[in-house]
């Protein structure tokens, strides 16, 4: 850690980012214990507001002072929080709480802190009659304190302390409205999902800890660690190399937080949460901490050749699955759910693809999927919270109630239109910038296969890009308009996050090809590689095909917009598809059949049955031993006798064989 | 008198032990019962003065015992019969196997 | 302010509580819950006062490199001379913040069972005599002392649950009091072995620590005083009384069950077992981590099926002591400490869940999960420190549970030994289900739609609140500032881990 | 001026005699004297014993006071006061529907007799003493036990202890016959000796082995070991409750004391051989008298089970080495003894009405909560739960046989002490879970003044030998 002296002010005061959400969460959730819930929304944005600008003044002075650092990270500020084992025979193990920056976690403060505050401004809006916003602000800063804990963490301990904090604090916000029974639910699902990827995260946090003896991400990420780390250690169950089965664990946390494939289930039935919820944690920040991990242990993975090929398949598999699916959905909510979904696919499987198929790692597929975080980010928000006006209008979230807002809600239909060509990758909008970045340097790490795939997968999500704009905006209006008008709170942040889904591509290319360089691994060798020409135009050129083909479908003359709503009446394959491949079927099945029948079932069993009827048994039968001795007693003189004669018998038999 | 060494003696006092422990286990009749008790004191009597007659080296004291003993049984003697006396004339009955009341 | 009698007052104060108990009028229920308020918040000060003053004194202490606990507050008197027994008191770290815990839960206990009218005298003086016992168990150094009152902590549960029970309380009461006494009576063989195997005629626990017991004797004798001591802190097999006792005990009898006493058995084989038969414990931990994996792994799914609150939450215990256990069962460092740790952030959890319990079986008269619902609503005090004390259970950051269960995981993946590593992997793993059955419980009671009957619900009054708030400053004050409880702990685990090292390779 | 040590002794005669006089007297005055006098008698003698030091020398050639003597004598002492205290308030309130007592000061002068006996048992030091004491110890008992023969419980009683305890007496005397057969004497001494030469292998142990077989079939009776214990529960269910509380302190006492003479007195040197036989009764006993208690309804019979189970712990201790099993058994005696006294006198007082069973405690705990809490103390000092007196006696109980090396066997024993918190916490149940049925919540029960005085010193007694067991060691100086 620097001397703090030489450090400028806001830099040697980190832990102001911190500690105003807190601060907010503190204050508001006092306030609201007072039943002054009016006050909470204005408090907590004002705070939002400072803690945004001062976020932005930290990255602002840590670029200028880490010109010259290695890897420009620094570590302003950190305190020992825990430590393991003072004694025996390993080196104590200490974990620390601590604000660590370097250009991933800046860009993430800044982007958490400038759409936590954006949020802030729309709730005040979309919460004004909900009688429960008092809860609701304080809940929300305290998800701003977890995420911005978590990306300044400085050890993989701090990392997942606050992992857990930004789990909980979802799933308070997604079960915000608990007395609906589908929110409970929902919020129930997507803890223990994403608890389920931190207990395996957990085991890689103890396998690190006990191999390397140190939580440090400037440790984990050194050679010394790695070579380490290739001895073999064994599971109990079975002996591995530690290196490939610690990473694996690792990345399996960011796996169930980021929702990737099998983990998905959580995410769509998130959205029962109230939509500013989705815009912060859904689109923008929690769903890329599984990213934000991975890149931070990008010089630990990149040495893992096949973690890097899981990580490459996972994003991929899941953006394609995701993309399609997205088409056939009724509730906008869910398009943006699976849109998300597709776009982390993106930015992991560019990770993923950074491992040059014939050994070493391609820098620009770092870059660019650190680019996408940055884009997506706001334009993914800014679709949520266009998503959460037209709700607001429309009573419900189901397209066959909207349509033909265009006159009644201009600016947020500008606003909706900047983001959809931003997100389905047309120039010179900012998704074109990240999202062609990746996939060329998927063509140029040599997975021809994987550039195909998201060359694709681009083509998908402007078709259901643009589906989800024309069938909102476009034809005629399908339900009452009379009170449709556009709330100054809400309408305000939209357009503030139109201008950077514009102009954020361009402004940062050259910021993010320079400064986002992963330190690599000293025997991992980095690739610069050119860019190949042909990416950039075919991407654009699906892109059109998939806008033009949507236009066609649902906005043009010959549009049957009719049957694109009704799912029910449909193919097979479309209503499959409608039904996202039954994979949350599947899953509740697993759970509920087989883990609660076939196994906890069981064994309450044999626990009240089995463990606790042998202790009754052990009493039963003393007492039937008691009730034989009183039968014994018939109170007859003569058995009284027989037994002392006996008794005598008996006693000089022992004697014989005592005395010798 | 001579002639009948210490063990005829001994087995012959062991056999009126076992056959007043037999008659205390078998007869019905309290008095019966008292009798036997009889029977068991006086095997024992016979035990003492076979010893201080054989082979103690200190026969007054075997002797002493046994005129003691006769004495205790005596008066233990007496005490019983007064409670069966007692019990009969409430109970009308002498035989062990009625008083079966306090049981369980 | 710290002269070894405060300490002995500590144990005294109920005591005389319960004296002055005798003189109240049958039915004046106010003053006899005055006279513990008073009494039990003065025992509360004194505990906190003698844990700052305890702290001043280990301010900057290295841990010890010997094998012989530091005591601090010492006392030493001749008690009985025809077995040289002695009232040997002391406290270390470990003992000291155990003290504290107790202090805390009994105070919460005494505002939590605010609601006794039925024979209230004879309520808290039994209360008082079983946290007397508590007091005692964890400052005693002399084995019969400790054997002695941790026996007095077991006595008045028959009564306690009995009496003023639920349910089934006759037979859950006959059947913890009779599996708990008859743990109890393997530790007086036990405790006589060791005074009389060792032939020095002592029971002070460092003088026996030091003896080079035979390993034939410590091979038969550590199971013995492993199990005596287990069965309270509900080891596999042993562990069905748990459920049934706090299911039917009053409020404040569970939560001074679950959240102490369970503890004792902990304490006890840290403190008796493992100190003073190191290579014993060596020698039979690698088998006794099967049923403590058990334990671990077991619990949650049958709470998973459980509809009572109170079986739910026993479970959770049966659970959260397999990990105390596994703790224990490493024989390292890391490992002890964190199960020390885990003893108080489970005594503060345990004691707040079985208080909210009890305050909401006050207010609904049924534990059943599934008859409730949506009561979030109705009583917002209650509903937030359940949902806090559920994620203190489940091991959320911030609170108790998280520091502790990750000390232990830490601690545990130290030994190298393939069964404890496929141990710790399983328990690892079970945070998961944990998590479930927590939210499930959680979810059906409090979130959901209000059934009507439900409808004028009172939230806590004055004494519940003080209750509550007591405990979660416990939990937050231990999960937020974890470094001076380790520090602490260190002072207390390191002689009894520099005992088992020695004993491994002497 | 140092007492004599004999002095105890001969008051006690002189006490004995003198209320037989005035029994003789026969006139109303002297009856109502009787009580008194004899409680002040004997609270007299009890300062005296405590205030004579033991001297070795001998009186009449064969009685000697010796230290573990004197201290016995304060026991039996102690214990006559407390039973002779219960039984004035028993008797003057109607004892259990039977009248009061005719020919008081007759019952208290036989009462005395039995305590000279049992005064001969510790101090002689040859056989014939030995038996003249052991019979003078349980003949008057015979007397005390059919005070009431004429109801049809106190006669079948009474006839079924003369008849088991003639039995024993025959086995007693033929054991000495043997005895004295391979001593050629009755002095201990010599019989020490010629059994110390058969344990080296010069000579036939057939004699001994009848002999201690005997032997344990005639203290077996007095002390209710295990296969010669029947008789226990119907006699101390059929005698008046306060010979019932005199058989189970003053008799076993006096029977451990006959045991511990003879098994450190003439057996010493078959002591390793005898400690085994004394191990397996101890355990064979304290688990028949725990399982037979577990379904009694009846007060007097359930006392008489649980005294089988103490017998059977008193033995564990009689395992131990010679110092420490004598301190023990008596430090346990002293415990018992105001333990059983005080769980009587509850009874007594609960149960008059409504009869000495289960269901007369029923409610107790509404009715007058101070007895109820007497009783639990009672109860918990039984089992062997701290922090009452039981658990130190117990504690030491165990660690004189622990100190011979038996772990295990305390282990058993202790789990045996769990099975007797089984029925112990059932009178607790009665007394404090099971409700009263409605309309029996009648008021406090009528306690008069001298059953008040016995329950607070008695509860002191228990409460405070818990606590500050002073009187351990100096019981084992």
């Amino acid at each position: 850690m620097e001397n703090a002296a030489a450090l400028p002010f806001a830099l040697r005061h980190v832990w102001i980012v911190l500690a105003l959400p807190l601060l907010s969460f503190v204050l508001n959730g006092l306030w609201t214990c007072r039943k002054k819930e009016s006050w909470s929304g204005p408090i907590s944005t004002v705070l939002a507001g400072a803690n945004w600008i001062f976020g932005t003044l930290c990255v602002w002075q840590w670029w200028k002072a880490s010109a010259g650092l290695p890897g420009r990270s620094m570590v302003p500020w950190s305190f020992d929080w825990l430590t393991f084992g003072q004694l025996g025979t390993f080196r104590p193990l200490t974990a620390g709480i601590g604000a660590l920056l370097d250009p991933i976690s800046a860009m993430m403060v800044f982007v958490v802190a400038t759409i936590a505050f954006f949020v802030h401004v729309y709730s005040i809006g979309y919460m004004r009659e909900d009688p429960a916003r008092g809860r609701f602000f304080p809940l929300l800063s305290l998800f701003a304190f977890a995420m911005l804990g978590l990306v300044l963490a400085t050890n993989v301990f701090q990392m997942y302390v606050f992992w857990e904090l930004v789990g909980v604090s979802s799933y308070q916000l997604i079960g915000f409205w608990y007395h609906k029974p589908s929110a409970v639910a929902a919020s129930k699902k997507a803890f223990i999902v994403t608890r389920f990827a931190d207990a395996f995260f957990l085991l890689g946090i103890v396998v690190l800890a006990w191999v390397v003896r140190s939580f440090d991400f400037s440790v984990l990420n050194s050679a010394a660690a790695a070579e380490a780390l290739l001895r073999p250690v064994s599971f109990g169950f079975f002996e591995a190399p530690a290196l490939p089965v610690a990473a694996a664990l690792v990345f399996a946390g960011g796996w169930g937080k980021s929702a990737m494939f099998p983990l998905h289930i959580w995410l769509p039935d998130a959205m029962e949460g109230p939509t500013p919820v989705s815009s912060i944690i859904h689109s923008a920040t929690m769903v890329v901490a599984g990213v934000f991990l991975s890149a931070r242990m990008f010089p630990l993975f990149s040495a893992v050749p096949s973690v890097m090929g899981l990580i490459a398949f996972v994003g991929a598999f899941t953006a394609a699955f995701a993309a399609v699916v997205a088409i056939a959905q009724q509730d906008i909510k869910r398009i943006l759910a699976f849109s998300t979904l597709s776009q982390i696919g993106y930015m992991l499987f560019a990770l993923g693809a950074a491992a040059v198929c014939g050994g070493g790692v391609l820098v620009a597929g770092y870059s660019a999927s650190m680019f996408h975080v940055f884009t997506h980010a706001f334009f993914k928000c800014l679709l949520f919270l266009v998503a959460g006006s037209v709700i607001h209008v429309a009573g419900n979230n189901m397209l066959s109630c909207m349509g033909g807002l265009r006159t009644k809600m201009p600016l947020t239909y500008l606003s909706a239109l900047a983001a959809t060509l931003a997100i389905s990758g047309i120039p010179p909008f900012s998704g074109f910038w990240s999202k062609d970045e990746i996939v060329a340097s998927a063509f140029q790490a040599g997975h021809p296969v994987l550039g195909t795939v998201g060359l694709l997968v681009g083509a998908l999500t402007a078709f259901y890009m643009f589906r989800f704009f024309f069938l909102i905006f476009h034809g005629e209006a399908r339900s009452d308009r009379s009170h449709a008008h556009e709330d100054r709170w809400m309408t305000f942040p939209i357009v503030c996050l139109a201008i950077p889904s514009l102009c954020a591509g361009i402004l940062a290319k050259p910021l993010f090809e320079s400064a986002f360089r992963p330190r690599l691994l000293p025997w991992v060798q980095a690739v610069e590689g050119t860019h190949a020409a042909f990416v950039p135009v075919a991407a654009t050129l699906l892109a059109l095909l998939g806008a033009v083909a949507a236009w066609f479908l649902y906005c043009g003359p010959k549009a049957d917009v009719a049957r694109a709503l009704d799912a029910e009446h449909r193919p097979a394959w479309y209503r499959l598809v409608y039904r996202k491949f039954c994979i949350d079927e599947i899953w509740l099945f697993v759970v509920r059949r087989i883990l609660f029948e076939r196994v906890a079932a069981p064994i309450k069993w044999f626990d009240r049955k089995i463990v606790d009827g042998a202790m009754n048994l052990v009493g039963k039968s003393v007492v039937l031993a008691g009730w034989c001795v009183n039968a014994l007693q018939n109170g007859s003189l003569a058995t009284a006798l027989a037994f002392a004669a006996g008794g005598f018998i008996l006693v000089w038999l022992l004697a014989g064989n005592l005395f010798p | 008198m001579t002639g009948f060494s210490l063990s005829a003696v001994l087995v012959l006092a062991a056999l009126l032990f076992a056959v007043g422990l037999y008659g205390l286990l078998s007869r019905r009749n309290l008095i019966g019962m008292l009798l036997c008790v009889e029977l068991m004191l006086n095997a024992a009597n016979v035990n003492l003065v076979a010893f201080a007659r054989f082979e103690s080296g200190d026969p007054a004291s075997g002797a002493l015992l046994s005129v003691f003993s006769i004495a205790i049984a005596g008066a233990e003697m007496a005490v019983a019969l007064a409670i069966l006396v007692a019990m009969h004339r409430r109970r009308r009955t002498l035989d062990a196997d009625e008083l079966n009341e306090l049981q369980g | 302010m710290s002269s070894p009698l405060l300490l002995s007052a500590i144990w005294v104060v109920p005591l005389l509580a319960a004296f002055a108990t005798l003189f109240l009028k049958r039915d004046d229920h106010l003053a006899v819950k005055l006279v513990h308020a008073v009494c039990h918040g003065g025992n509360l000060l004194l505990a906190i006062s003698l844990l700052v003053s305890f702290l001043a004194e280990t301010e900057g202490a290295l841990p010890a490199s010997g094998t012989v606990t530091q005591l601090h507050f010492a006392m030493d008197r001749i008690w009985i001379p025809a077995l040289n027994i002695h009232y040997n008191v002391g406290v270390d770290g470990l003992s000291m913040l155990m003290i504290l815990l107790t202090a805390m839960i009994i105070f919460a206990g005494v505002f939590a069972s605010w609601g006794i009218r039925d024979r209230a005298r004879e309520f808290f003086i039994l209360l008082d005599l079983l946290v007397a016992g508590v007091y005692g168990t964890f400052m005693s150094f002399d084995l019969f002392a400790l054997f002695l009152f941790y026996e007095v902590a077991v006595l008045p549960m028959y009564l306690l649950i009995g009496v003023w029970g639920t349910g089934r309380k006759e037979y859950s009461a006959m059947k913890l009091t009779l599996m708990l006494v008859a743990g109890s009576a393997l530790l007086m063989g036990g405790i006589l072995a060791l005074y009389f195997g060792s032939h020095l005629q002592t029971f002070d626990l460092n003088v026996l620590s030091q003896y080079p017991f035979p390993r034939s004797f410590q091979r038969l004798f550590f199971p013995i005083l492993f199990f005596g001591f287990g069965v309270l802190s509900a080891i596999f097999p042993f562990h069905t009384w748990s459920p049934d006792g706090h299911a039917s005990a009053p409020t404040a009898v569970s939560m001074l069950h679950a959240g102490v006493l369970m503890k004792l058995g902990g304490y006890g084989i840290l403190r008796v077992a493992m100190y003073v038969l190191p290579e014993g414990a060596t020698e039979w931990f690698p088998w006794l981590i099967l049923p403590i994996a058990v334990n671990v792994a077991y619990g949650p799914f049958v709470a998973l099926r459980q509809r009572d609150l109170k079986y739910i939450t026993a479970y959770s215990s049966v659970s959260h002591l397999g990990l105390v256990l596994l703790g224990l069962a490493v024989c390292t460092f890391t490992g002890i400490k964190g199960s020390a740790m885990q003893m108080i952030s489970h005594g503060l959890l345990t004691g707040l869940f079985f208080a909210l319990i009890g305050m909401i079986y006050g207010r609904t008269h049924t534990r059943n999960v599934d008859e409730m619902g949506g009561l979030m609503k109705r009583m917002p005090f209650l509903g937030v420190s359940f949902v806090l004390a559920g994620f203190a259970g489940l091991g959320l950051p911030g609170l108790s549970g998280f520091v502790a269960e990750s000390t232990i995981f830490l601690g545990a993946f130290e030994n190298p030994s393939a069964v404890v590593r496929g141990c710790t992997v399983v328990a690892i793993l079970s945070i998961v289900t944990t998590a479930v059955y927590i939210l499930r419980a959680a979810n059906r009671m409090l979130h959901g739609p209000l059934p009507e009957r439900f409808g004028t619900l009172t939230d806590a009054v004055w004494n519940e609140r003080l209750a509550v708030i007591v405990l979660l400053i416990g939990l937050f004050g231990m999960g937020l500032f974890p470094g001076w409880i380790a520090d602490a702990l260190d002072g207390s685990v390191a002689p009894l881990f520099n005992n088992l090292v020695r004993a491994v390779v002497p | 001026m140092t007492l004599p040590s004999i002095l105890p002794d001969v008051a006690l005669l002189a006490l004995a005699a003198l209320l037989l006089l005035a029994g003789l007297a026969g006139n109303e005055k002297s009856e109502r004297l009787a009580f008194p006098a004899a409680i002040g008698g004997t609270a007299l003698l009890f300062l005296l014993s405590l205030l004579v030091q033991p001297s070795p020398e001998k009186f009449l050639g064969c009685w000697s006071v010796t230290p573990a003597g004197l201290h016995f004598r304060q026991l039996f002492l102690f214990a006559t006061l407390l039973v002779e205290a219960f039984a004035r308030s028993y008797f003057r309130r109607g004892g259990d529907g039977k009248g009061p007592l005719e020919r008081g000061s007759e019952f208290l002068a036989t009462l005395h007799l039995v305590l000279l006996g049992a005064f001969a048992v510790v101090s002689v030091d040859n056989l014939l003493a030995l038996f003249v004491g052991l019979e003078l110890a349980t003949i008057p008992l015979y007397c005390l036990v059919a005070w009431r023969a004429g109801d049809r419980r106190g006669g079948e009683a009474a006839v079924k202890y003369v008849v088991m305890g003639a039995g024993a007496s025959c086995f007693d005397l033929f054991s000495f016959s043997y005895l004295y057969g391979l001593a050629g004497s009755l002095d201990f001494g010599a019989v020490a000796t010629r059994v110390a030469s058969i344990q080296d292998g010069s000579g036939s142990s057939g004699l001994l082995r009848v002999a201690v077989a005997a032997l344990f079939a005639g203290v077996g009776f007095k002390l209710t070991i295990f296969p010669f214990q029947m008789w226990a529960p119907d006699v101390y269910e059929g005698a008046p409750t306060p010979v019932t509380l005199l058989l189970s302190v003053v008799s076993k006492s006096a029977a451990v004391a006959f045991l511990l003479v003879l098994m450190h007195g003439p057996l010493a040197p078959a002591l390793a051989k005898t400690q085994e036989l004394v191990l397996l009764l101890s355990a064979l006993t304290m688990t028949v008298g725990n399982l037979g208690a577990i379904h009694q309804r009846h007060l007097r019979r359930f006392m008489a089970y649980s005294s089988v189970a103490q017998a059977g712990f008193i033995l564990a201790a009689l395992v131990g080495p010679a110092d420490r099993a004598t301190g023990a058994a008596l430090f346990y005696l002293f415990v018992y003894a105001a333990t059983n006294t005080l769980a009587f006198a509850v009874f007594a007082v609960a149960g008059e009405e409504r009869g000495e069973t289960f269901e007369c405690l029923r409610g107790l705990s509404r009715r007058s909560p101070a007895l109820a809490g007497i009783l639990a103390v009672c109860m918990f000092s039984l089992a062997g739960i701290p922090p009452v007196a039981g658990f130190v006696g117990k504690f030491f109980l165990f660690s004189s046989a622990a100190s011979a090396g038996h772990y295990l066997f305390v282990v058993f024993a202790a789990l045996n002490g769990t099975l007797s918190l089984y029925y112990y916490l059932h009178v607790l149940r009665e007394a404090y879970i099971v409700p009263e049925e409605e309309g029996k919540e009648n008021g406090a029960l009528r306690v008069d003044p001298l059953q008040k005085v016995l329950l607070g010193c008695l509860l002191l007694a228990v409460v405070l030998l818990g606590l500050l067991p002073q009187l351990s060691d100096f019981l084992s100086r």
